[in-house]
């Protein structure tokens, strides 16, 4: 007999938790925590006897609700008039109803892009063409090219930090660095170690410039010198 | 130069530059104040209503643009091949509103609202130009602040932030 | 469809694309034979020649395209002039910052870096002199690689390409 899991999944403790307080029909201001802490252990307990990884906000919120579930099960202070006896949960719930406002909030959203997601823009190409038909100046300041170079790396580098992945010379390894060095020196007597670095796309590449620098050392293909601090450092053939 | 001249020269220029045109360059290249330039931009808006057009101008932080008019996307996607929609996913358009209504507003500051973390949908609202870096908070390890971008304005059909539906009262 | 929506989604499909669209596509997607239809264009091109109009459909080779109005011009050149100092586009600027620094470079080498095609910059810089053929990748296709030439090192004053100044740390 096959039993059948209607498994839901939740993007976070907050969805868990609405849930819970929505199935359980109870008012979210007076949330039984007792029961809710309960149901929401058990949910996680039968993710991980799925073997479903949970994120670890999930066992963060178990820690939470524990901990208010303890404090709720203290005797309550005596009436004191200085300190105003605060409820444990609420903290949990303006949380919740703040996540819930924004929550509904992105429905809203979302209707508005279905619609005017559909209007669509021209691309400017044609005024690029009208300005490229212009007659150049007699001079041209260098500095605007090395601005527009470096802003490129750099939003280049910063989507290769979001792990989308290198976008440029895939798959490039020690050993194409190698035969890259080894092939400008065949021609070139001698090369500056900075220019190989400049000529870098990203990190990466860099990091590999350097480790196949170090390999061809070692195997003797080449040395570097360096005439005295800060002076750069010049890569030869052997 | 008269008013049908200037609607003229307004469609001509918003249709070369494809771009936003702001009203400042308008009133300059054609040598009406600012003022009564607007007005006539609000007819010409008008004129576009009719069924007869099929572009229309939008505003967008006192800019302005052409663009196809949406009720008529399913000739579009008859002709070409469907320009991928923007499909953000509900975690996104989550983090999204919550970026568009505290920001500037850190990643952790977002995560704490969601319960979550947010970095994937960050990126994907940064890869598909909806939010941008607006700079640093100051404090330790300066994290990065987030806005929302022109191209979100234009997506989600506000002329400016303030246009935003209200958020519910959550107190 | 009444006569007044097709001319709409004319107007749209035209704008939308901006390259000419065929009189047989466009009677594909509104289901119209292409003898009326030809008749609405007709009458469409004549509604543009208002002169509350900026822009026109012109038709090349049984195909038809928008653009704008030829007469309007000084007021494009008048708009985009103080954008264009340098005399290149940003699109184009671009490209020649990459093949600078990275010659000798391939075309495709140049989209991965933009993420998008830069075709249309290519040509317009080879016009310009800026860049030049340099040789062709070994492998398949041959691809063909891309320089600087003497005019661009004339133009932003450098006695070669080994004066451009260095990167600063990408950090």
């Amino acid at each position: 007999m096959s039993i059948n899991i209607k498994l839901e999944v939740f993007e976070g403790p907050f969805e868990l938790l609405f849930h819970l307080i929505e199935k359980a029909k109870v008012d979210i201001y007076d949330i039984p925590i007792a029961d809710i802490t309960d149901q929401y252990i058990n949910y996680l307990k039968m993710m991980q006897s799925l073997d479903i990884d949970l994120a670890s906000e999930f066992l963060v919120m178990a820690a939470t609700l524990l901990e208010i579930k303890s404090k709720m099960l203290l005797p309550k202070a005596p009436k004191n008039d200085e300190i105003e006896d605060s409820d444990p949960r609420e903290e949990l719930v303006k949380k919740l109803l703040e996540y819930k406002a924004f929550k509904e909030l992105s429905f809203v959203l979302k209707e508005k892009l279905s619609i005017n997601e559909k209007a669509l823009c021209k691309d400017s190409n044609l005024a690029d063409e009208i300005i490229d038909s212009f007659t150049l100046p007699d001079k041209l300041s260098i500095e605007i090219l090395l601005e527009k170079f470096q802003m490129l790396m750099k939003k280049r580098e910063s989507f290769n930090n979001r792990g989308f992945g290198k976008i440029y010379r895939d798959n490039i390894t020690v050993e194409d660095k190698i035969t890259q060095i080894l092939k400008i020196l065949s021609s070139a007597r001698v090369l500056y170690f900075d220019d190989l670095i400049l000529d870098c796309i990203n990190k990466l590449e860099a990091i590999l410039t350097f480790l196949a620098v170090l390999e061809l050392i070692k195997r003797r293909k080449i040395y570097v010198e360096q005439s005295s601090n800060f002076d750069k450092i010049i890569v030869r053939r052997r | 130069m008269d008013i049908r001249k200037i609607k003229a020269v307004i469609e001509c220029l918003l249709f070369v530059t494809g771009d936003p045109v702001s009203l400042k360059e308008l009133s300059i290249v054609l040598e009406v104040d600012q003022n009564t330039l607007r007005k006539i931009i609000n007819q010409l808006i008008d004129d576009y209503n009719d069924s007869i057009r099929g572009i229309k101008i939008i505003e967008i932080n006192g800019s302005y643009q052409l663009c196809s008019k949406p009720e008529l996307y399913e000739y579009v996607e008859k002709l070409l091949k469907p320009k991928a929609k923007t499909g953000l996913s509900q975690a996104s358009l989550e983090t999204l509103s919550i970026i568009a209504y505290k920001q500037p507003i850190t990643k952790s500051a977002i995560d704490s609202v969601r319960g979550v973390k947010s970095d994937a949908c960050i990126t994907r609202l940064l890869e598909k130009d909806m939010i941008k870096e607006v700079g640093r908070m100051e404090g330790p390890g300066r994290p990065i602040l987030y806005g929302t971008t022109d191209t979100f304005l234009r997506l989600f059909g506000l002329k400016n932030i303030s246009e935003l539906p209200p958020l519910k009262d959550f107190e």
